[in-house]
């Protein structure tokens, strides 16, 4: 009578696939520890056709050695891999593409392969599932997502796979639980083998496999901002968001992207903002990534405390002692909780970062028709969390200049857009239409690659002005809101000069004399620092920059 | 707002110039009204710059009469065109007929500009000896290094043919940028992305500890007035003398260091103790550090 | 490479000086030469630009310049580098400051 | 081409001359209508390296302490300056610089400094040696250049057809003899009897002027430097 129940379902396939693989593995290990001669081998016995594999590939730490390793295996033992990574930036990761090894792809962000793999998507090459945001794609490792296998990379490891992952924890951790919990294989590259770990990250418990990579893992800079090219265009827009967001709002808590412009704006914080009398009344506490632009804001004092997630460089970089000051900085734990994820990122009040294009309802993406890059973290931070509340100044403030009806007061989170009304090669910023609903049927996706929606979006600053969405009282307003600041772009040639001019009486449109800034002073003079040596003087020689941003 | 520094690199040719020179004391010769401009360029799609790259003209410096040239590094990368050679060479001619306390070369290029080599190549050999006969005229001739291209290239051999070199930090001085070097023989014999090689190999540092440049200063317009003010009306001599100790400095360089593979391995053998340490020195310590090896200059 | 000139009313007083120089010709950058010159009141400009089609942008940056610094007998002489409208309008800005300055 | 090297010596002064190679370095004296000669130079398309430089101004300091007045003859045959980090190490700008320093000291105390290109002068290299010159030729056949047009399309960005097109059109741009000796950088080509040619250069009449920007603008291929040189020698404003 149960004969029928009993014959139904297997309840340990994952264990017994797992027990199988590790079996496989172990013939070219010592214990735990792989041989780094026979990795490709290896990999070919421990990865089965189809696998959802992670590579890790964060902000800045790569698995490389893994990542090029699988590159090297025979599409006669590994073939359709399913990858699920977050950062596609090295070669390797789309070389496993173009050889047949992977097939279907999802991801948050590729950076610099956009243009390639822009180009596999065409040729039919990569499938992709879809462009998450961080806090999706991490999400879903524990729930439909979950890799099969997973390469991380740590600072060291020990014989019993204990893995001490240095200054650089990055998104380790959520990897490695989601794998570990789900009977995944989980395969670390280590920069060295020791006996004893000098802290346990991860417990060997959960590691399966560690390999001692020929070089230490690879570290891409991409927080690091060279002051020397900051622009006085950008020096401007930076005035203008101390004077009109900053100051009037009275922001204290916020996050800032990592481009050039929030750069900008870090620089000038202990020179214009601090003789405004602002320092202690604005930007006391940052959720940033840990841009060295910040450290004359710390170390001038202006800047209290510092909240991030990864550092630079395996020195440490911007902890080596710039950051000393910073009063909190927990170790990311985000992914013990999944479901807190989402919750925790957009923690802060306010943001503020860059975008490519931004359309007339203030949607913006940084996908265009040629290039896949995907937002990373934008879109989270970059979203109001309707389920906050609280009594900040800023966001009781932002609350009331919205004026939505009925009586209840409500706050609204301060999500800034900051740009240049034209981008390279002199293509506008400001567009009628987003290249994402182009790219959204070339690439059969459910939705437009957005990053930004215009209905989150308050503030939008370019070097014209600032247009505060807040105040304006319908789509008509907005749209000349945001032609108002479009400058000589074909968007802002077109707009209704007169409408324009009542929205500047509203303060809904605010120009530079508006806002109390003299361009006058908008010149590099202005940044605390105008170098990386500069960065290095005012952390008195403990920010130790990765070598192709030192001219000496 | 406060500005702590003028920085040197930063600064334009004419901004250098400014901070360089007595205030209002510098005339310009054939200036941007004059619209000399190169020949070339149009033809090739590019933009002319109404000056070629380079200012030169005559002024005071602590009320003393020099002649300066100095190189935009930010039009076309400072290179050495038709026109834009032909006003340093007139101007280093000048220094015959009026006899200044100094010419002055603020140097910031990358060598010759492709786009009218022949033009250039010749032009370089042109200054080269203009600024010889200068010397052989009894007119020191003074190069600051300190922008964004360095000096490399056919003016990196002008640069020493001169009396002084006064560098900052961030200077470099070599014949061959690093990306040609990688690009030719392979990153294994340079990576040109390794930026601290680049500069423990060409940079000022470097070249001050063994003897190619005679003063390295803090990237500031000041620091660089006040070095080239301590050499205005000092021409070195240049007869059979001179260059044979030239070529005894040289022919030791040669045998003391040719088989170092790195810059450290050189200030080791030159007796710096912590060779690791050099690139963070800041001037003044690392002028402190010239002055405590034996004798200063190898 | 493309070649422009532009016309425009004089609105202001003729300039303190001679002639003032700002920016360089770079990617991205440009340099403007404004000089005094015998124009009856009015104002010209002259543009040569690596950056071909962008005839009607220069014209309203150039009318919004003159309209803004109130200058007459002036000519702008621009080699551009393909900057943006904001970079031309600062470099705009800094000459004319200096062209005005009888001081300096 | 013209034939290698020693063929070119034995032409000027017979077999039994004192110049001698080693690697691609020549040094040595030899005689010609009466009097010694020291030739210097390289061959083989040599890499002008920081040791090549001094071997070759040693043997110019000599030429200057053994005999005043002594013609220099400098061989000019190479691939370039060497590209190598040792090299800059040393700094082989300041080596080379040496070398033309030499030379030029050496044409200013009364020695004559024939160049001669045979097969190949490139940039940095010319200027270590013909540049220094007198006067400086080259053999029929050879090439003086400041980079390959291959290369100096990808570096310009401008396509390797325009290039050409453009080169042609002007002498400023592309390589070659013909385009050096238009813009003033070669004096001419030595063909025929090469005893005869050298004997002319040693007894043309020179004041030490640089006559290259003039011979380039005679020539038509640098046709501005020689008046701005001059207007900026005067001091004009414009």
């Amino acid at each position: 009578m149960l004969e029928t129940a009993k014959t139904a379902r297997v309840w340990d396939t994952l264990e017994r696939s797992y027990r199988a693989r590790i079996e496989r593995g172990a013939a070219f290990a010592d214990g735990k520890t792989v041989r780094r001669d026979e990795i490709v081998s290896f990999l070919e016995a421990v990865i089965e056709p189809g696998d959802r594999v992670c590579i890790e590939g964060n902000n800045q730490k790569h698995a490389d050695f893994l990542a090029s390793s699988l590159a090297k295996t025979s599409t006669d033992a590994i073939r359709d891999l399913h990858i699920v990574q977050s950062n596609i930036a090295l070669p390797p990761h789309l070389d496993v593409f173009e050889r047949g090894t992977a097939r279907r792809l999802d991801f948050c962000y590729a950076g610099p392969q956009g243009l390639r793999m822009a180009r596999l998507v065409g040729e039919g090459k990569i499938e992709v599932g879809a462009i998450h945001t961080y806090l999706e794609l991490y999400s879903r490792y524990f729930c439909d997502l979950t890799p099969h296998v997973s390469f991380v990379a740590a600072d060291a490891a020990d014989a019993d796979g204990n893995l001490y992952t240095g200054p650089n924890t990055e998104d380790t951790p959520a990897i490695v639980e989601a794998t570990a919990f789900k009977s995944g294989v989980l395969i670390a590259q280590v920069n060295r083998l020791v006996d004893k770990v000098p802290r346990v990250d991860v417990p060997g418990d959960w590691v399966s496999f560690v390999v001692e990579a020929p070089k230490p893992h690879y570290i891409e800079p991409i927080f690091t901002r060279d002051p020397a090219v900051i622009t006085e265009v950008q020096v401007l827009m930076a005035m203008m968001v101390i004077r009109g967001i900053y100051e009037k709002y009275g922001v204290t808590r916020l996050n800032h992207g990592i481009g050039f412009d929030t750069a900008a704006i870090e620089l000038i914080l202990p020179t214009y903002a601090q003789d405004l009398g602002l320092k202690g009344k604005i930007c006391q506490y940052m959720s940033v990534n840990p841009c060295p632009t910040l450290i004359p804001a710390i170390e001038s004092g202006f800047v209290e405390s510092i909240h991030c997630a990864g550092s630079e460089t395996r020195h440490g970089g911007l902890y080596g002692g710039a950051l000393r000051r910073v009063l909190h900085r927990p170790r990311r734990h985000d992914a013990l909780e999944p479901h807190l994820l989402s919750a925790r990122r957009p923690l802060f009040r306010s943001l503020i970062g860059s975008t490519l294009q931004i359309d007339l309802e203030g949607n913006s993406s940084t996908a265009t028709l040629s290039r896949i890059t995907g937002f990373g973290g934008a879109p989270n931070f970059g979203s109001e969390s309707r389920a906050r509340r609280h009594g900040s100044e800023a966001w009781l403030k932002a609350g009331r200049e919205q004026r939505l009806s009925g009586e209840m007061p409500r706050g609204r989170k301060l999500v800034v857009q900051i740009v240049e009304t034209f981008g390279d090669g002199m293509s506008p910023t400001f567009v009628e239409r987003l290249d994402a609903w182009e790219l959204q049927k070339t690439f059969d996706m459910p939705l437009p690659p957005v990053m930004v929606y215009g209905d989150d979006l308050t503030h939008l600053v370019t070097e014209e002005g600032i247009a505060n969405l807040l105040l304006c009282d319908t789509m008509e307003e907005r749209e000349q809101a945001i032609r108002g600041v479009a400058g000589y772009t074909p968007v802002g040639m077109k707009r209704d000069r007169e409408m324009v001019a009542r929205l500047r009486e509203k303060g809904a449109v605010q120009y530079a004399d508006d806002l109390g800034v003299d361009k006058r002073f908008a010149t590099r003079d202005l940044l605390a620092a105008r170098s990386i040596k500069d960065l290095v003087a005012w952390s008195g020689g403990l920010y130790d920059p990765p070598s192709r941003f030192r001219n000496w | 707002m406060r500005v702590a520094r003028h920085s040197f690199y930063e600064a334009t040719a004419r901004k250098r110039i400014d901070g360089l020179l007595d205030a209002g004391s510098f005339r310009e010769f054939c200036g941007p009204a004059a619209r000399i401009v190169s020949p070339h360029l149009p033809a090739l799609g590019m933009p002319v710059a109404f000056d070629d790259g380079v200012v030169v003209g005559e002024g005071t410096i602590d009320g003393r009469p020099v002649l300066v040239a100095a190189q935009e590094g930010g039009f076309m990368g400072g290179a050495v065109g038709e026109v834009h050679g032909a006003k340093i060479t007139g101007l280093l001619e000048r220094a015959l007929d009026v006899k200044p306390d100094a010419a002055i070369l603020l140097l910031d290029t990358g060598g010759v500009r492709l786009h009218e080599a022949n033009a250039g190549l010749v032009a370089m050999g042109e200054i080269q000896r203009a600024a010889l006969s200068a010397r052989h005229a009894g007119v020191p001739v003074i190069v600051a290094i300190g922008g964004k291209n360095g000096c490399y290239g056919g003016m990196s051999i002008v640069a020493r043919s001169c009396d002084w070199i006064v560098a900052s930090e961030e200077g470099r001085l070599s014949i061959s940028g690093p990306e040609v070097i990688e690009t030719v023989e392979g990153i294994e014999e340079f990576d040109a992305q390794d930026r601290a090689l680049v500069w423990r190999t060409m940079g000022a540092k470097h070249r001050r500890l063994i003897g190619e440049i005679d003063a390295l200063v803090a990237d500031d317009v000041e620091a660089f007035r006040t070095a080239i003010l301590g050499f205005v009306g000092r021409p070195r001599p240049l007869d059979l003398d001179a260059l044979e100790a030239e070529h005894e400095m040289l022919s030791r360089r040669l045998e003391r260091f040719w088989d170092c593979a790195d810059g450290r391995d050189v200030w080791a053998r030159l007796g710096v103790n912590d060779p690791a340490s050099v690139p963070a020195l800041d001037a003044a310590g690392f002028n402190g550090l010239v002055d405590a090896l034996s004798g200063g200059r190898p | 490479m493309e070649h422009l000139e532009f016309d425009y009313d004089g609105t202001g007083e003729k300039p303190a000086r001679a002639l003032a120089l700002a920016g360089v010709v770079g990617s991205g950058n440009l340099e403007v030469l404004i000089e005094a010159a015998d124009l009856g009141g009015r104002c010209a400009a002259v543009v040569d630009t690596s950056v071909r089609g962008f005839g009607e942008t220069w014209r309203q940056v150039l009318a919004d310049f003159f309209a803004r610094h109130g200058l007459s007998d002036v000519r702008v002489s621009i080699n551009d580098g393909g900057a943006t409208p904001a970079v031309v309008s600062l470099r705009l800005d800094q000459a004319a400051a200096e062209i005005k300055d009888a001081q300096a | 081409m013209s034939g290698a090297i020693e063929r070119v010596l034995a032409d000027l002064f017979g077999d039994g001359h004192g110049v001698v190679r080693d690697g691609g370095t020549l040094t040595g004296v030899a005689r010609f209508d009466g009097r010694t000669v020291t030739v210097v130079g390289t061959a083989d398309r040599a890499v002008i390296g920081a040791d090549v430089a001094l071997k070759l101004a040693r043997a110019v300091l000599d030429a200057m302490r053994d005999e005043p007045g002594r013609p220099i003859l400098v061989i000019v045959d190479n691939a370039g300056h060497r590209l190598s980090r040792r090299d800059e190490l040393m700094a082989n700008n300041g080596c080379i610089a040496h070398l033309t320093r030499c030379l030029d000291a050496a044409r200013r105390r009364g020695h004559r400094v024939i160049g001669l290109v045979h097969d190949l002068a490139v940039s940095g290299g010319f200027m270590a040696t013909g540049l220094s010159t007198d006067l400086c030729f080259a053999l029929p056949g050879s090439e003086v250049r400041v980079m390959a047009p291959a290369a100096m399309a990808r570096v310009t960005k401008i396509p390797l057809e325009r290039l050409e097109e453009l080169s042609a059109a002007n002498p400023v741009l592309g390589p070659g003899v013909e385009n050096f000796i238009r813009v003033g950088g070669l004096e001419g080509v030595w063909d025929g009897d090469l005893k005869a040619r050298f004997r002319e250069a040693l007894s043309r009449p020179l004041d030490g002027a640089d006559m290259r920007r003039s011979l380039g603008e005679s020539r038509g291929g640098r046709t501005v430097a020689a008046r701005i040189a001059a207007k900026v020698r005067a001091g004009a404003s414009s």
